[in-house]
């Protein structure tokens, strides 16, 4: 067999193509480093780090969801329904609350898996439909309040520094990567996302993997929502997580993931993520006005992805 | 041998097929005409100031807008693509066409034409040569737009005004048959893109690209060059939607369009087109737009209900609705 | 259900203190309008059916204190029917409800626009319809007692020169300032940020801008951007922020970075709500300007007025109210 | 069939290179073909014929070399530009759009207009006549998916040909195994085609893996071996097991030896207790009432023309077809809900006709799709353990000699019929109860072709049950022990021991269809 063992020769525009994300964040931070006042603080890291930490997870979710060869537009309206769900039973203590939330996010996912792997609507709509209705929902908790958190246990989960919420992202980074390539689950949802037909035929639970999937969706996304409460120190569910789908999408893509599904990238995720928070970062502390703000995001999306794109080979 | 395999080669009773598999496909296309039908049935029995003349039209001016860019996303998600730009570029649109309208009438339907078939073509020319997947281009150009249309207006501090004697602000605002120009325009170019979809080289090529990508390439079409033009279409429309709508309002607001994308991309799937492309009809979109517009106006004849529960409502309408409709092309999928 | 939530019930917000008040000072030196110029029928309130179009999601207190106060105020004075819309914040959507409430038979409109520009074809349908339309919290750019009735309101720009003001005061009238916009695009945003620069310009050369970031009206955002900032302008020791969810994120923001919010970096904020106020109290926000939501009673009171054949000014300039450390303790009990 | 050399060439290549990462697939490849011509490209899996002829039609830029097309060198940049120069290519894949009608297919790209639009009418009439001539007869208004792979082959045929004859540039016709999915009917039909275009003048590359066609139809041959040229010249006078040692690489009296099928003699026919009943199975419009069994240690084939249902038979036994009535009995227990996991779990496995569709996960590696069905069993609490995959994938891909640079290289990198080797890898490593093979040789090459083949017949003796599903006649007559023929999506006869053969099974399709 050795001549199987001989290891594909990859060129170098593979290479580029794969880890195209790691160099841009190194650019990024090369650039602030130089440039950007008292960038390398250790108390502007861990600010970089903690703002992109809920991201992350929502990220990683996402990562999921899309390799199965689908979408969650609704994390972000999931976050608002964890976000309104913990004041509720904050009086029980702070596990109880939160693990309500999460069992919030376990139900919406579980409601968007259903639509997608048994009703078969399209993910993009099926979740669609989840985004204005889940952060309406949340507002209805919540009775359009937003509710000030004292409990101080959940309040210390949104700080701790680094090791807060930047640990906890870490933590389900790598056990998501496990999970991707190491477990019966990870490789079925990626070969369902390769080809479904064929998945079906192999006898693979092609339901139940995708509608666990966006159920870790869903509970990601809640927790994204815990954390994003605890920092807040308030429970905010008309704001919290705007916008956070695309972000979301934004980072696994940048991240190498592509939306056709059949393959997924963590650590390229976390990096999409990363790549992102720095732009924001950088965008914000040289005073950039929106306009030019958005107009460099946009661009820095487009190059960052055009670099990590998928070659054809002809 | 061969003569009796040849003669033997009777064929299954293919008419019968046919026959059951059109009705089939009938349910599908007009699935979503089915559903608004219904809704419209049901609504009119259960609110007086439904089925009005007055609030027709009121619907139907008000969905034009939608329509005339949902148009565009139908083609573009024909092809298997998505334009998530649409909803910044009708924006940029109404304030290009507000501030060129001082110049006359010719500007300011021109203009917005230019600036958006230029965002469109971008999103054409980067998805079909570099292989970039369309949501993540269309999600920068959503950024760019809106960044640009920023840009224009001093941070959004300014809105261009109209004149109020422009000839523009006809377009807009006039009626025929009681009915106000954009929905006389929406209809045709509802009918144009129908043709274009359906008659034309262009149009099978879009069906072709969706359908397959690979066996469009491989049968000689000019894959690129089909996808160029669809995401300029839907930049142009996008634009011109939003000058009709600046015409309506006689500025260039800053602030709207906002989410547009995702209404638009609800009503193409309303209307029967598969995201995954291949699949889709002019006529399913326009009932889905049309569709989404009656339940905003149900939602408000119930009146009363919270901002958060009229969310919560619509949501589960839209559930309802796609539900139905995936029930209806159901039949067709099963044959 | 079984839930517990932490604390008590939510404030509420009834009561008579806190009520608007027409400003004294702004006395309408510009034109007015009667039932006649309006060219309207005479209408009797109380068998009439009223139209309220909100413009953003009562998601924040300033909007369901605004929607609350005017249900309240219709079911005080007995209005047949009360329709009330939502926009969602998207400006066609407020032109569709406004025309839906026109065919629903709505006889008066009180509208909260969402910007200033591009209601014209809801105004319009009113107009057709000779139903008068008063407008809320927002000015538009339109003809007043023509396209619509009045305006009743704040004046942003000028709660924008208070809180310049304010901020010169707390500071002393020297320090290095930072801005949390609001959303971009927005007519209040602009407002009270020209207000603020123009007056803090004038009045103060001391007070240094260093940066201006949008915060997008929301408490999070204005948290994040706040971190941002703290990173790269240490030197920042006051923050302006035009509303008071932004300027709470801030609060945060600075605890966060180990600073100390009220004493080591000042901030002035618009609004007053009650969880902004609350900071004053804690010695966390220095100031804070009101933008009153209680529009209920005199909406409906200028209302029976123009029915009554009074003449109404163009412009109902409200009076905002100050929060500073020496009112905050006292006005806690009528913020909304 | 005079063995003429041809005066002229119209397309040739020169020392033409392809690389892949990995392989070479081409390695200075020279051929050329003169106009009236029918040139045969021959070789093993993997050969690099595909690939030439993508490199020839524009899909591919070659890495070295050049290709010349009348005389001047050239480089289409896409198919599109080889179309236009008047090279029309039936890729190995049918590639067409299956939501599209069939009409519609057929006339994409040079509809007939009128007034600048499409005339749909005439566009259906042409294409009903059209398809007639070739055999087809179907409601060209249906999407091209609801007809059988087969008729959607024709359906690429006549529209290659079509667009030759557009115009009067074609020039030169290429075929990447277009018979593949052929019923004899078809093939001849496809044959007259060929040879009328040949006598137009057009030069024809065809690919095949069966032999026979070559013989009948093709003047010249070119064998590629590992991407090169190991023997071109007439194929008149060319003995046929020397063709086949160029092409395996192996010495004549080796390649004697093994024979060219694969399968031993017959078993005798088991007497043990049925371990599959098929029981009138029902399935609108397409199935009308299936019944019969399979035994342990039998090879049941499934006989019947295009169409008849046999691949929707397969199907609902495994429960990927939703049915309307019948029962599938397994081991004298009656299944309650078909899926393809539940079959699965009684040892039930379904090689699909449909490899790209319905087969291979193409971004995932050839030991994952090895893997795929088995991965649960591989498993430990869930996590995949490598170990005991990579023993199992190397088995098997030395055991069928599936040819990939690594058990990690992705799927669709390889070439078709090493695709197919490895979804009946995918199949075997389950050790199921029953095999259901559809159409398990398609596309493969002789050496392989006989190895499955062998590999059949092995797992019968061992045991299996075998459905056997083909189009190859004398493959499904020296395969099977028992032939059951489909009509019409009903069972129309069954023979058993002696009585099969290709005339008795064509009989059984012929006798029925007279008594209509
Ligand atoms: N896109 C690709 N990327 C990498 N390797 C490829 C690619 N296409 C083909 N190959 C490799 O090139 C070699 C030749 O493949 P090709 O498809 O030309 O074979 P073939 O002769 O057509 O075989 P078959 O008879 O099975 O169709 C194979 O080793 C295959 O794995
Ligand atoms: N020559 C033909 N003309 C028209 N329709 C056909 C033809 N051949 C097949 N079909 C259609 O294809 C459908 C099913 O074909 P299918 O592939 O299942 O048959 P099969 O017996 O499995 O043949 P094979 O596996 O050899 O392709 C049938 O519904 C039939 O209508
Ligand atoms: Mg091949
Ligand atoms: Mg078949």
């Amino acid at each position: 067999m050795t001549e199987l063992a001989v290891a594909a020769k990859r060129p170098v525009a593979r290479y580029v193509q794969d880890y195209g994300v790691y160099g841009a964040v190194a650019v990024l931070l090369l650039f602030n480093a130089f440039f950007t006042d008292n960038f390398l603080q250790v108390s502007n890291l861990r600010t970089q780090l903690v703002q992109v930490a809920p991201v992350v997870i929502v990220a990683l979710g996402m990562a999921l969801v899309i390799g199965g060869e689908g979408v969650d537009l609704s994390v972000g309206s999931v976050m608002a329904l964890a976000a309104a769900v913990i004041p509720l039973y904050l009086g029980f203590g702070v596990w109880p609350a939160v693990l309500m939330a999460l069992v919030a996010g376990a139900v919406a996912g579980l409601v968007n898996g259903s639509l997608v792997a048994v009703v078969g609507l399209q993910p993009i709509v099926a979740t669609l439909a989840l985004l204005v209705a889940g952060r309406g929902l949340a507002l209805v908790i919540a009775d359009g309040q937003l509710k000030q958190i004292r409990n101080a246990d959940l309040l210390a989960l949104g700080e701790g520094g680094v090791l807060g919420l930047p640990l906890i992202a870490a933590v389900l980074a790598v056990v998501v990567g496990f999970v991707v390539h190491r477990t019966t689950y990870g490789r079925q949802l990626v070969a369902i996302g390769g080809n479904r037909p064929a998945a079906q035929l192999a006898g693979l639970p092609v339901k139940r993997v995708l509608i666990v999937t966006y159920v870790l969706c869903g509970v990601f996304a809640a927790l994204a929502g815990v954390l994003a409460t605890a920092r807040l120190t308030a429970s905010d569910p008309s704001a919290v997580g705007n916008l956070m789908e695309l972000s979301a999408i934004t980072a696994v893509v940048v991240g190498g993931t592509p939306l056709t599904g059949g393959r997924i990238r963590v650590l390229g995720t976390v990096a999409g993520a990363l790549l992102m928070q720095l732009l924001r970062a950088t965008l914000i502390q040289h005073g950039l006005p929106d306009s030019t703000a958005q107009m460099v995001q946009a661009a820095v999306i487009l190059v960052a992805v055009y670099v990590a794109r998928q070659r054809r080979t002809r | 041998m061969t003569a009796v395999l040849t003669t033997g080669g009777r064929q299954l009773p293919v008419s019968r097929v046919a026959r059951s598999e059109r009705i089939a496909a009938l349910a599908q296309r007009h699935g979503a005409l089915a559903v608004l039908l219904l809704s419209t049935l049901v609504a009119s029995l259960v609110f007086d100031s439904f089925a009005t003349f007055d609030n027709l039209t009121g619907i139907s001016i008000q969905s034009s807008f939608l329509v005339v860019v949902a148009v565009g996303m139908t083609f573009v998600i024909i092809t298997g693509g998505i334009d998530l730009s649409v909803g910044s570029v009708f924006a940029l649109g109404g304030v290009v066409a507000a501030w060129a309208s001082q110049y006359g009438l010719a500007p300011a339907l021109l203009a917005p034409l230019l600036v958006c078939g230029a965002v469109g073509l971008l999103n054409g020319l980067v998805v079909a040569y570099t292989g970039l997947a369309p949501f993540i281009v269309t999600l920068a150009t959503l950024l760019g737009a809106r960044g640009l249309l920023l840009a224009i207006t001093d941070e959004g501090a300014r809105t261009f005004l109209v004149p109020r004697d422009a000839a523009f602000l006809d377009l807009g605002r006039g009626t025929l048959l009681g009915f106000g120009y954009p929905v006389w325009i929406a209809v045709l170019l509802c009918v144009l893109g129908g043709v274009l979809l359906q008659r034309t080289r262009y149009g099978q090529g879009v069906y072709a690209i969706g359908g397959s990508e690979d066996a469009a390439a491989l049968m000689g079409l000019p894959v690129a060059r089909i996808k160029v033009l669809t995401y300029l279409l839907s930049g142009l429309l996008a634009g011109f939607a939003g000058a009709l709508n600046a015409a309506r309002l006689g500025s260039g607001v800053t602030i709207l369009g906002v989410g547009m994308e995702l209404d638009a991309i609800a009503a193409v799937v309303i209307g029967g087109t598969l995201l995954i492309g291949g699949a889709g009809t002019v006529s399913g979109t326009l009932c889905g737009v049309l569709l989404l517009g009656v339940i905003q106006n149900v939602i408000n004849q119930i009146g009363n209900l919270t901002s958060s529960v009229q969310s919560v409502v619509s949501g589960a309408f839209l559930v309802v609705v796609v539900v139905t409709q995936s029930y209806l092309s159901r039949v067709r999928r099963l044959r | 259900g079984c839930t517990k939530s932490e604390d008590g019930g939510t404030p509420s917000t009834s009561g008579t203190e806190g009520a608007q008040v027409v400003a004294s000072n702004s006395a309408p030196a510009g034109p007015s309008c009667t039932l006649q110029q309006y060219g309207a029928a005479k209408l009797d309130l109380k068998n009439a059916v009223v139209g309220f179009s909100q413009s953003e999601k009562e998601a924040n207190p300033f909007r369901i204190a605004e929607t609350q106060s005017i249900r309240d105020e219709a079911a005080r004075q007995g209005v047949k029917q009360l329709l009330v819309t939502n926009a969602q914040s998207q400006l066609s959507k407020q032109i569709a409800d406004i025309q839906d409430m026109l065919n629903q038979g709505a006889q008066f409109l009180i509208v909260a626009p969402l910007n200033s520009d591009g209601l014209e074809p809801a105004l319009q349908a009113a107009a057709a319809k000779k139903v008068p339309v008063l407008t809320i919290d927002r000015k538009i750019n339109s003809k007043s007692c023509k396209d619509y009735l009045a305006f009743l309101g704040s004046n942003f720009v000028e709660q924008g020169k208070r809180a310049a003001d304010a901020m010169i005061k707390v500071t002393g009238g020297t320090g290095k300032v930072a801005i949390l916009l609001g959303s971009s695009g927005n007519n209040v945003t602009t407002d009270r940020t020209n207000g603020f620069v123009d007056q803090a310009k004038a009045k103060a050369p001391g007070l240094q801008i260093v940066a201006q970031q949008t915060g997008e009206f929301a408490r999070d955002k204005g948290q994040q951007v706040m971190e941002q900032l703290l990173s790269s302008n240490p030197e920042i020791t006051a923050v302006y922020a035009e509303n008071d969810e932004m300027a709470l994120g801030a609060v945060t923001a600075i605890k966060a970075a180990n600073r100390k919010p009220g004493q080591d970096i000042k901030i002035v904020s618009i609004d007053g709500t009650r969880n902004a106020v609350q900071a004053i109290v804690d010695g966390t926000i220095n100031a804070v300007i009101e933008s009153n939501p209680r529009f209920g009673p005199l909406a409906f009171k200028t209302a029976l007025d123009f029915y009554n054949g009074t003449a109404i000014p163009e412009n109902v300039i409200i009076e905002d109210r100050e929060y500073d450390s020496a009112n905050a303790q006292s006005s806690l009990g009528s913020a909304y | 069939m005079a063995a003429t050399t041809p005066k002229g060439v119209v397309l040739e290549t020169h020392e033409v290179s392809k690389r892949f990462p990995g392989v070479l697939a081409l390695d200075r490849v020279s051929m050329s073909v003169g106009p009236g011509e029918v040139h045969a490209l021959v070789g093993e899996n993997g050969a690099g014929k595909s690939t030439l002829i993508k490199v020839l039609t524009g899909v591919y830029r070659a890495d070295g070399g050049e290709v010349r097309y009348r005389g001047a060198p050239v480089s289409f940049g896409r198919p599109l530009d080889a179309q236009h120069a008047g090279i029309s290519t039936i890729y190995q894949e049918v590639n067409l759009v299956p939501l599209m009608s069939v009409a519609r297919n057929l006339f994409l790209g040079r509809e007939p207009r009128r007034v600048g639009l499409i005339d749909v009418a005439r566009m259906n009439r042409e294409a009903s006549e059209t398809l007639e001539r070739y055999g087809i007869n179907v409601d060209v208004t249906r999407p091209l998916r609801s007809i059988s792979l087969g008729a959607q082959q024709m359906v690429a045929l006549a529209r290659a040909v079509a667009v030759g004859a557009h115009g009067d540039t074609a020039r030169v016709l290429v075929m990447d195994e277009p018979t593949s999915s052929l019923e004899p009917r078809e093939v001849e039909t496809l044959f007259r085609v060929v040879r009328d275009l040949s006598a137009q003048g057009i030069a024809v590359v065809y690919v095949s893996h069966r032999l026979d066609e070559l013989y009948e139809l093709c003047q010249r041959v070119t064998v590629l071996r590992d991407g090169r040229v190991v023997h071109t010249g007439p194929i008149k006078g060319l003995d046929r097991l020397t063709l086949v040692s160029h092409m395996l690489g192996r010495d004549l009296v080796q390649v004697e030896r093994d024979g060219v099928t694969g399968f031993g003699d017959h078993g005798e026919a088991t007497s043990a207790e049925p371990l599959l009943h098929v029981d009138g199975l029902r399935k609108r419009h397409v199935l009308d009432g299936v019944s019969f069994t399979v035994r342990p240690g039998e090879v049941t084939g499934l006989g019947g023309l295009l169409g008849s249902g046999r691949s929707e038979t397969a199907k609902a036994i495994v429960g990927a077809l939703p049915l309307d009535d019948g029962s599938v009995t397994v081991g004298g227990r009656t299944l309650r809900r078909l899926s393809p996991a539940a079959s699965l779990r009684e040892g039930i496995a379904l090689l699909p006709e449909d490899r790209k569709a319905e087969g291979i996960i193409p971004d995932l590696s050839v030991r994952e799709n090895i893997v795929l069905a088995a991965m649960p069993r591989l498993a430990r609490a869930g996590i995949v353990t490598r170990r005991r995959q990579d023993r199992i994938v190397r088995t098997f891909m030395e055991r069928l000699r599936i040819k990939a640079s690594s058990p990690e290289q992705r799927v669709a990198e390889l070439s078709g019929g090493n695709q197919q080797k490895v979804l009946l890898a995918r199949w075997l490593c389950l050790e199921p109860r029953l095999l259901l093979l559809d159409e398990p040789t398609r596309g493969i090459d002789v050496g392989a072709k006989a190895e499955v083949q062998k590999l059949i017949d092995e797992l019968a003796r061992d045991g299996l049950a075998v459905v056997l599903i083909s189009s190859d006649l004398e493959e499904l007559v020296e395969g099977a022990d028992r032939v059951v023929v489909l009509r019409a999506g009903a069972v129309v006869g069954e023979l058993a021991g002696d009585d099969v053969s290709e005339h008795a099974i064509m009989a059984a399709i012929a006798q029925e269809a007279a008594d209509d």
